[in-house]
């Protein structure tokens, strides 16, 4: 099966992308790591649901609820601080 | 406070026995949310009517047992069509019960700007009280009618809720932070304050009351009060004795920032921000003095948290409030005490 | 869910159900379900901690600088390389092979162990340095801010402390399946338990990801 | 009667399956776990009732002179935490829920059998930590566990109480990850979603609300154990917490729950609404929308318990819109129901006088929350009586009259006997009039400005609380009437049949008490829910 290579280099992926989040916080400062650290988080994160969890191979069911406990989370998340950034 | 079970606490201002429907109206606030819970009363009351009449008719005029006409049943797209009708004409109903609702709302947070500015703490189980002169109440408030009253409520311990049925104001009082209160009250009388949100043991028997009166009558009452000192006499005494005088007054050699006129500038940061410098922030360098340290000091000051009762805090940061910028620039050997009080 | 038709002539269909596609999607399908409520179990403490995160900037900023990374990343980097492992054996144990199925599982258990293992020297790397206000322990912040440096540290000891228990639940669930694999009775079941506790496993690193990124990264 | 020789009793049932404890303390049978919850659910709704008629008792008399301040805060903790975790959540899921959805999507049983009987066993265990809390020094923070009272300032049965929350948490998170994959899964041939029953529909999107929404009281409990007994707190104010994110986690669960709550009884009245005007649902599709977009909008308008808790105004604001926006479903499901009656052939059974009653106590709820929504009013009204009559016209008004309506409903499949026609009704009866005797007094009490958890309260206070205190007594005959004669239809009720209510739906196709596995034959189902015909008969 072609899925050990591509879990491989999924695995080679994750581990830059770690490298890429560590280094962002060694040489950038402010939004710019902010934003670098968040978009290398979502990349791993993304990477294990899809291939490691096989998110790819599921059906659309699968998918609306894996996308829909994220969306959830994003209304407590949005709405609580919406309360703290204007108070 | 003991639980007395046999009778209730004299404090409560008098009332009559038997049935009222609404509560007096001490504000012109009151009146105006009474006029739209009034409002509310109609339209719901109607929505009410209109269900438990179809509910009575629809059901007796198609009892199984009736001759009633039960032919050309509706279809799902009429369905969809009433129920669009019915969705249209609720969501306006509501909207506009929204707007209406929320700029009430509105007014009722921004209010004018105040006359005096009276200190409440809420802790278990009491209101204390503290007006800008110094005179001190327990459980009772006395404002003047007709002049808007601001009050800062804060707490001790746990969440209290400062709440004055006959002004329809409640707000939550919360460790830690302070809130803003104001009403002007337009009818002279005695009204009844109570902890809304739950406290503990005695939550229900954390009541007061608030005593309107006449401008006259509360000159008189200030000054038969008059004995007592101004928050910021008595501030600039905790200044010292809490020993904040010896860093904040250059007199120990240790560098701290000077605080005369630091209330309401901006202060820059060590961070690299600046802050003004309001009462939440003079409270948290009190008990924080870490969170914000002012830029060109070393964070040495220790925590007053625990050791200093809010209301101490409150009468030292009316002192600060009463510093004149070069009140010891100019002049270090004057006594600070001297600080005028606030008008 | 290409890798399930070789197995259904092998497997045993539970009463309720009228077939085993309908068994092994429903399974799969309740796996997924628990799994958005893991992630809102954790949610209510990312929420909280990004709340603070802020309003206390500066202060959470430099408490997690006394985080550290090197350890953090090295554990991230474990947690990474057992779910490779991890996918690898299911995919080996749908191939039917038992051995390199069993090797997996038990690299994927020992990149755990160590993970555990590192993180407890973090904790008492911590303990040693008077960061761990747990229990009424001294916290003895060299830094400003200590009693906003005090909070993120309830935090990162809440976060990893719920991250860390759910480690061992998925270590002691792996050890279950690594004993039924060296048994190997009915393979197409065993894959189908792998590829269960894979999916919880894998979610395990997702979920090290965020608190990672929360606690470690966000230090400027 | 002799049922035996009923030609209308089954031969074989899931009752007649074993008759010793273990054959119901270890059954995976879904119908026998129904009856499990049925029967813990009773004994926490009794017990919680009796921590309300002594809080009314108490409330008689202005001065707090039956018990002490500190017993009657832990009365209304023990109602508030049981009556909501233990009977409201539960309630209609758990035993008709459980007993019905298998059967009303045509399977043979939940999709996870086993887990469903390890949710009622963490249930259990939840339940004994709560009353070990009760025991152990009662706890009295009310059932919202506010920080910093419930961290720093209770004594240390939070912690048990809180645990036992914590616990019976996750057995709503399997009941309704059980029923999320029966309802996908498990539909037999031809059900397709648009005919599916509302009740099934009501449950789904609750249990998409448990299990979304459960999670985050987990863990705000979870917060508050670790802060009690650990030390390490993030609602501390000295710290620079916050006790105000404790109620935006707290009140992002507790505010869908009150849809957990009331969902599954808009179920319930559908289906009785239906059967007894034999008419089919007006506006099934709308009707679907509206429990869908209240499951989804009931999880952003949670600020509006916070109004005066010092949230920012603005926010304040846009959870008020939000508010006014979750109730327009709702008003289009009163309507369904009422325009459900048009042209219809009605009966005025025991179950149909519940659900007329659910209808207009609802509607009393849902329009008062109006009033509450409207956020300047609620700056006066918010944690007064006004807030406990509405609620309580919701979820006891609606949700319990649903429960009640529901299992006088399926009673008979349930247990394959009828009940005292007569004195249903006057147990319904009872209750609607019980139930507005006490809870309408408290809008006034309420506008007036009587505080909730007050344990004594001003004189002029009195005429109200006296009036809602004696309604207590007639809702408290109303709530064991049914005790009384169900009781009794179990031993001398005459044997129902298959479908003694001529309704449609799956379930009435098998016989009552069905048997083991729901159905002799898997159905096939070619017609859409509701397929009555009032012109026939």
């Amino acid at each position: 099966m072609t899925d050990y290579r591509l879990y491989l280099l999924t695995w080679l992926a994750l581990l830059a992308l770690l490298a890429c989040a560590v280094a962002a916080t060694h040489w950038l400062a402010g939004w710019l790591a902010w934003t670098t650290v968040a978009l290398c988080a979502l990349a791993m994160a993304s990477l294990v649901i899809i291939l490691f969890m096989g998110l790819r191979h599921a059906n659309a069911l699968l998918r609306v609820f894996g996308v829909g406990g994220v969306l959830w989370l994003g209304f407590l998340v949005v709405l609580t601080l919406a309360d703290y950034l204007t108070r | 406070m003991s639980s007395e079970t046999s009778a209730l606490p004299d404090y409560l201002p008098e009332v009559s026995k038997g049935l009222t429907l609404m509560p007096e109206q001490a504000s012109a606030m009151a009146g105006r949310i009474d006029t739209l819970y009034i409002a509310l009363v109609v339209i719901c009351g109607l929505l009410t009517v209109v269900v438990f009449a179809l509910i009575a008719v629809l059901g007796y005029r198609y009892r199984a047992n009736s001759r009633a006409n039960r032919e050309s049943q509706s279809s799902e797209h009429t369905h969809r069509r009433v129920e669009l009708g019915v969705l249209a004409i609720m969501l306006v109903i509501f909207m506009g019960l929204f707007g209406w609702a929320s700029s009430l709302y509105l007014d009722m947070f921004r209010g004018p700007s105040a006359a005096m500015t009276i200190n409440v703490i809420g802790k278990q189980w009491m209101w204390k009280v503290q007006h800008p002169d110094g005179t001190r109440e327990i459980n009772t408030i006395h404002v003047p009618v007709d002049e808007t009253i601001n009050l800062r409520v804060t707490s001790q311990d746990v969440i209290h809720s400062f709440y004055l049925p006959a002004f329809r104001l409640k707000r939550d009082v919360l460790p830690g932070s302070y809130r803003e209160v104001w009403f002007t009250a337009d009818n002279p009388g005695v009204y009844r304050l109570f902890c809304a949100e739950y406290c503990g043991s005695y939550h229900a028997q954390m009541r007061g009351k608030i005593v309107v009166m006449e401008q006259a009558d509360y000159q008189q009452w200030l000054t038969r009060q008059g004995e007592s000192e101004a928050p910021a006499v008595s501030g600039a005494q905790l200044f010292q004795s809490y020993g904040c005088s010896g860093c904040h007054m250059g007199k120990t050699g240790i560098q701290a920032p000077s605080l005369a006129g630091v209330f309401g500038r901006a202060v820059p940061l060590a961070g690299g921000a600046t802050m003004i410098a309001d009462e939440a922030y003079l409270h948290d360098s009190i008990v924080q003095p870490q969170k914000h340290v002012v830029a060109g000091f070393d964070p040495i000051m220790p925590s007053y948290s625990g050791q200093i009762s809010e209301g101490e805090i409150l009468q030292i940061i009316a002192y600060i409030k009463s510093l004149e910028p070069l009140d010891w620039k100019t002049n270090p050997s004057q006594n600070p005490t001297q600080g005028e009080a606030q008008p | 869910m290409p890798t399930t038709q070789p197995l259904n002539e092998a497997g045993q269909v539970a009463e309720q159900f009228n077939d085993i596609d309908q068994q092994v999607q429903s399974n799969l399908f309740g796996m997924w379900l628990f799994l958005s409520t893991e992630l809102l179990l954790f949610g209510g403490v990312f929420a909280g901690f990004i709340v603070f995160r802020v309003i206390h900037g500066e202060a959470f900023a430099a408490a997690a600088g006394h985080l550290d990374l090197m350890l953090g990343s090295l554990n991230t980097a474990l947690l990474l390389t057992s779910g490779l492992t991890m996918a690898l054996a299911e995919q080996l144990v749908n191939n039917t092979r038992r051995r390199a199925t069993l090797v997996m599982l038990l690299a994927t258990i020992a990149l755990g162990a160590i993970f555990i293992g590192i993180k407890g020297y973090e904790w008492y790397h911590e303990y040693e340095h008077h960061l761990m206000p747990v229990l009424g322990l001294p916290f003895e912040y060299p830094g400003e801010h200590p009693q906003q440096a005090e909070l993120f540290f309830n935090f990162y000891f809440t976060l990893t402390g719920l991250h860390g228990f759910h480690m061992l639940v998925g270590l002691g669930l792996l050890s279950v399946i690594a004993i039924l694999t060296w048994r190997w009775r009915d393979p197409p079941r065993i894959a189908r338990q792998v590829q269960i506790s894979g999916l919880y496993w894998a979610f395990v690193d997702v979920l090290w990801i965020v608190v990672f990124s929360l606690l470690y990264l966000l230090r400027s | 009667m002799s049922v035996a020789t009923d030609p209308r009793w089954p031969r074989e049932h899931y009752l007649s399956e074993g008759f010793r404890l273990r054959d119901w303390l270890l059954t995976t049978d879904h119908k026998r776990i129904a009856w499990l919850y049925l029967a813990s659910i009773t004994a926490f709704f009794f017990l919680g009732g009796t921590a309300a008629l002594l809080i009314r008792l108490e409330l008689i008399t202005p001065p707090g002179d039956l018990v002490s301040a500190d017993t009657y805060n832990q009365l209304f903790s023990l109602h508030g935490i049981v009556m909501v975790w233990f009977f409201l959540i539960p309630s209609i899921p758990a035993t008709l829920g459980n007993f019905l959805i298998p059967m009303m999507v045509g399977a043979r049983d939940l999709a996870f059998p086993r887990l469903n009987l390890l949710s009622w066993y963490i249930y259990t265990l939840g339940g004994l930590f709560t009353l070990a809390a009760v025991i152990g020094g009662g706890v009295d923070t009310g059932w919202t566990f506010y920080t910093p009272y419930s961290t720093m300032f209770s004594n240390s049965a939070v912690i048990a109480a809180a645990a036992g929350v914590f616990i019976v948490g996750f057995s709503s998170i399997l009941t309704g990850l059980n029923f999320i994959v029966t309802t996908h899964k498990m539909r037999a041939p031809g059900l397709s979603w648009f005919r599916l029953p509302l009740f099934v529909w009501a449950n789904y999107a609750t249990s998409l609300i448990m299990v979304l929404a459960t999670p985050v009281l987990s863990s705000v409990l979870m917060l508050i154990v670790v802060e009690r007994l650990l030390g390490i707190g993030i609602f501390d104010p000295a710290l620079g917490g916050d006790p105000l994110l404790f109620q935006h986690l707290f009140w992002f669960y507790s505010h869908p729950a009150v849809y957990i709550m009331i969902l599954p009884g808009m179920g319930v009245v559908s289906e009785i609404i239906a059967c007894f005007s034999r008419k089919p649902v007006f506006g099934y599709h709308g009707m679907v929308i509206s429990i869908m977009s209240i499951a989804v909008f009931g999880f952003i308008v949670w600020g509006h318990h916070m109004f005066v808790a010092g949230q920012s105004i603005y926010a304040g604001i846009m959870f008020s819109f939000f508010t006014f926006l979750v109730a327009l479903p709702s008003a289009i499901k009163t309507f369904n129901w009422t325009a459900t009656l048009y042209k219809g052939r009605i009966t005025f059974t025991a179950p149909m006088i519940y659900a007329l009653s659910f209808v207009g106590l609802f509607t009393i709820g849902g329009l008062t929350g109006i009033i509450l929504a409207s956020i300047a009013i609620d700056v006066h009204v918010h944690d007064t009586y006004f807030v406990t009559a509405h609620f309580h016209y919701i979820m006891v008004g609606g949700m319990v009259t649903g429960y009640l309506g529901g299992l006088h409903f399926w009673w008979p499949k349930m247990t394959g006997r009828m009940y005292s026609e007569l004195w249903s009704k006057v147990a319904a009866l009872a209750l609607f009039i019980g139930f507005n005797l006490t809870f309408f007094p408290q809008f006034i009490l309420g506008y007036l400005g009587m505080p909730r958890r007050y344990h004594e309260y001003p004189v002029d206070f009195q005429v109200l609380n006296v009036m809602s205190s004696l309604g207590a007594g007639v809702l408290a005959i109303g709530y064991l009437l049914p005790l009384f004669y169900l009781f009794w239809s179990l031993r001398f009720g005459p044997a129902a049949g298959g479908n003694p209510w001529r309704a449609k739906g799956l379930e009435w196709w098998t016989d009552s008490p069905p048997t083991k596995h729901n159905f002799h034959r898997i159905p096939r189902v070619t017609e859409s829910a509701y397929a009555y015909d009032p012109t026939a008969e």
